[in-house]
């Protein structure tokens, strides 16, 4: 629990992080919508590669999700590691399945 | 603490150091509790082959052919469950009871009460009744005999609004509640299973797939979350009847 | 066999030292339960994706991008709100922290007014149930719609809490805050699994 | 009962009248269902389970109009027996020893075995709607009725035994109940217990029509009825005694 001195600034939450946590996920949401089937007219194909993108964006949107407005890095440590064990195993599972 | 003390009402709520606790009436309700569902779910399971329920999508001669092969043990659960179903009552009773001593008083322990007791009649009795009277003639017309199997089971895994409505009241009850009797964290539970009663609906619709009645999503997850909350209800119950002072005067 | 009594966070404190749970750990017990309960629609939802690629693949192109993109931008948005009111309600900045809320509610009105509209039109165009993909988008979308119901009354919750000036107990905000970027949370997953892979 | 002038506007004394208005609707009840059961072809005597679909279909085109009468009243009257166990549900609040919870759990149980009997009627009735009907559907709705009637009988079971609970735990210098009733209640319960067979057998003693299942069941029942109308007669008298509302 106890914090070394020195941390407790960097993870203070002020609006300005919560504005540039906004920015990145709304950025990635913009550009998750140019890779989406429904942009085709045609038939589209799967992809692995794109994919993979989309689970590697999914995985950072949730990310900054739980760590920046959900406070969770500064959060207990059960609370940090667990999430984080949640994600990848949701994420790797679903790409497994994909794979297989 | 001997091994046989402990099976008995007065051996299963006790203070810390083993000595009974709470009310000797409430802990006997209390002990009945994981009894009765042990009893119940041994049933459904071994004998009354409604869970893991049948296949919705076999044809009628599938169906005829499921009563007569189970034809004993459906009769030997079913009857067995008629003569046990009143422990419904006092399962869901002892809840009603515990909710009355929460600060929100009797308004959502008399909903909890009203919404599981009209449930017992969709939720249970129907599919055992539609099931008896399925063996009761094997030699029936095989069409009713299908129908009776899809009454059966679609009023057993999607009576839907009896128990979403008691789980409502019990999550808002838990959550108002200043007397601390059941945790809070209890009351989110219950709002997971007024979700999987949501998505059950999606039963009336499908033959197979994950949202048919023995679907992976609509059945299994629905069986896992029901056991989660089940599983917390008993210890919940347990601890709320320790805790509970003897001589705690009851509201009117 | 005493009851759980749980600690509330002290709750003056602005900045947020490490290893401090943001709001009621009741609340954390339903968010991580919810987050697996998910997991597992999320899970089977690929082994039946897995079975049959091109036909849900085909399903996924009739889907609306920009309304879906739009309502995560929404969403995302009245995260931000809510994280907002938290800072506001810690700095004692009541009024704004009520202000913020009542953003990220409307909000979240607006998300299901969008949705809505898609399923309208998704349903008119003949994409019922009928196909798995869509029967898994119903119900996904669906449960996921019964959280944000939920989480508008949630943050109705916090603004009562708010307005009381005898209350104001700033782990109340947190927690409503912590359900709310849950609902934001698993809607960026179910963007990303049913709209946008291939 | 004649209640104290001076408490009539009290809430003890309305408690006391609205006690006694559910006790002596027992009995009135009671004789209308007894008229309708004399009334109902199907009892006498009870039809047997064995009977084949065609016989089954021409008992409920010879006999509709009784029929209808019958379980239309059964419908109408049955749930109308509810406000007369109320009146153990107030007595059980009352008793010493005990918190409420064999009341709530008895109130719980009536709820539910209400709901089931309601459930019958329909079916008797819907059987006797169209007579004209494929006699398999009849049949088959001839045996919904007759098993959902006799056979459920958790619901009654576990009032009995949570009544002799409550007896047996009400330790006052004056309990309300007199013990042997705890007694006499489970003994009703162990006498209902075979009929739920009644949806196994269609011969024997433990078909819908034998004598276990029907009348041994259904007297229980009536016996049951009958005997506490007259333990609750005396517990509501002394309670108004008890309470001031009459004279003692």
């Amino acid at each position: 629990m106890a914090a070394t001195t020195g941390t407790t600034e960097k993870t203070e939450t002020t609006a300005r992080t919560l504005g540039w946590a906004w920015v990145v996920l709304v950025v990635i949401t913009v550009a998750s919508w140019r890779l989406a089937p429904a942009h085709f007219t045609d038939t589209v194909v799967a992809s692995t590669g794109v994919t993979a993108l989309v689970l590697v964006l999914t995985y950072i949107k949730a990310r900054v999700i739980l760590r920046y407005f959900m406070e969770v890095r500064s959060s207990p440590r059960w609370l940090r590691i667990g999430t984080e064990v949640w994600l990848i195993v949701l994420l790797g599972a679903v790409f497994g399945i994909y794979l297989a | 603490m001997s091994p046989v003390r402990a099976l008995t009402p007065d051996g299963y709520v006790t203070t810390a150091d083993g000595r009974p606790a709470g009310k000797p009436d409430v802990r006997i309700m209390t002990w009945f509790f994981p009894l009765w569902y042990g009893l119940f779910g041994i049933i459904i399971c071994l004998l009354a082959r409604v869970t893991p329920p049948p296949r919705p999508d076999v044809s009628t001669a599938d169906k005829v052919a499921f009563f007569s092969q189970n034809g004993l043990t459906i009769q030997l659960g079913f009857v067995v469950l008629l003569v046990l179903l009143g422990g419904a009552a006092m399962t869901n009773g002892l809840v009603a009871y515990q909710m009355k001593r929460m600060s929100t008083g009797s308004v959502l322990a008399y909903g909890y009460l009203a919404g599981m007791s009209v449930g017992a009649l969709p939720g249970f009795l129907l599919v055992g009744v539609c099931f008896l009277t399925a063996t009761l003639r094997p030699d029936r017309d095989p069409e009713l005999i299908g129908l009776l199997y899809d009454l059966g089971m679609l009023s057993y895994n999607a009576s839907l609004g009896c128990f979403t409505a008691a789980y409502l009241v019990l999550a808002i009850a838990v959550l108002y509640d200043r007397n601390n009797i059941f945790p809070k964290w209890f009351a989110y539970i219950s709002v997971w299973q007024i979700v999987t009663e949501v998505i059950a609906s999606q039963m009336v619709v499908f033959y197979s797939g994950p949202f048919a009645w023995n679907g992976s999503i609509s059945f299994w997850v629905a069986v896992v979350v029901f056991s989660v909350w089940l599983g917390a209800l008993i210890v919940i119950l347990r601890n709320a009847a320790a805790a509970e002072p003897a001589d705690e005067p009851d509201m009117d | 066999m005493g009851k759980v009594t749980v600690q509330q966070p002290d709750t003056e404190t602005v900045a947020v030292p490490d290893g401090r749970l943001p709001g009621d750990v009741h609340m954390w017990v339903m968010v991580l339960g919810d987050l697996i309960v998910f997991s597992s629609y999320f899970l089977i939802y690929l082994i039946y994706r897995s079975m049959d690629p091109e036909s849900f693949l085909r399903a996924q192109q009739h889907l609306d991008i920009n309304i879906g993109s739009i309502n995560t931008v929404v969403l995302l948005t009245s995260s931000l709100f809510v994280a907002r009111s938290v800072l506001s309600a810690r700095a004692g900045a009541h009024r704004q922290a009520i202000g913020f809320v009542y953003a990220a509610g409307g909000c979240g009105v607006l998300f299901m007014v969008l949705k809505g509209y898609e399923w309208a039109a998704k349903i008119s165009a003949g994409h019922t149930n009928s196909d798995m993909f869509f029967s898994f988008y119903y119900v996904i979308t669906g449960v996921h719609l019964v959280h944000v119901l939920i989480g508008l009354i949630v943050l109705g919750v916090v603004v009562r809490e708010l307005q009381n000036p005898g209350r104001r107990r700033t782990w109340m905000v947190e927690t409503g805050a912590t359900y709310w970027h849950m609902v934001d949370l698993l809607w960026v997953i179910i963007f990303g699994l049913l709209y946008v892979m291939r | 009962m004649q209640i104290l002038e001076r408490v009539q506007d009290l809430p003890n004394a309305g408690n006391i009248k609205a006690q006694w208005v559910c006790l002596w609707s027992g009995p009135a009840v009671g004789l209308v269902l007894l008229i309708a059961a004399a009334a109902f072809p199907g009892f006498w005597p009870p039809m047997s389970p064995t009977l084949p679909a065609e016989e089954v279909a021409r008992f409920y085109a010879e006999h509709t109009a009784w029929i209808r009468f019958g379980q239309v009243t059964f419908n109408l009257c049955g749930i109308l027996v509810v406000p007369f166990f109320m009146v153990i549900v107030v007595q059980m609040k009352r008793m010493r020893g005990q918190s409420h919870v064999f009341a709530y759990c008895y109130l719980t149980a009536v709820v539910s075995g209400a709901t089931f009997f309601a459930l019958s009627n329909v079916f008797f009735l819907v059987a006797a709607f169209r007579p004209d009907r494929s006699p398999d559907l009849i049949q088959l709705l001839n045996d919904l009725a007759w098993i959902v009637f006799i056979a459920p009988i958790g619901m009654l079971l576990s009032q009995f035994v949570l009544l002799a609970l409550a007896v047996r735990f009400d330790n006052g210098p004056d309990p309300v109940f007199p013990p042997w009733v705890g007694w006499y209640s489970l003994a009703t319960g162990v006498a209902i217990v075979p009929s739920a067979a009644a949806a196994v057998f269609q011969t024997g003693p433990l078909a819908w029509d034998g004598l276990l299942s029907f009348w041994v069941r259904n007297g229980a029942l009536a016996a049951f009825v009958v005997v506490m109308f007259f333990v609750l007669r005396r517990a509501v008298l002394r309670q108004a005694i008890a309470d001031g509302v009459v004279a003692g």
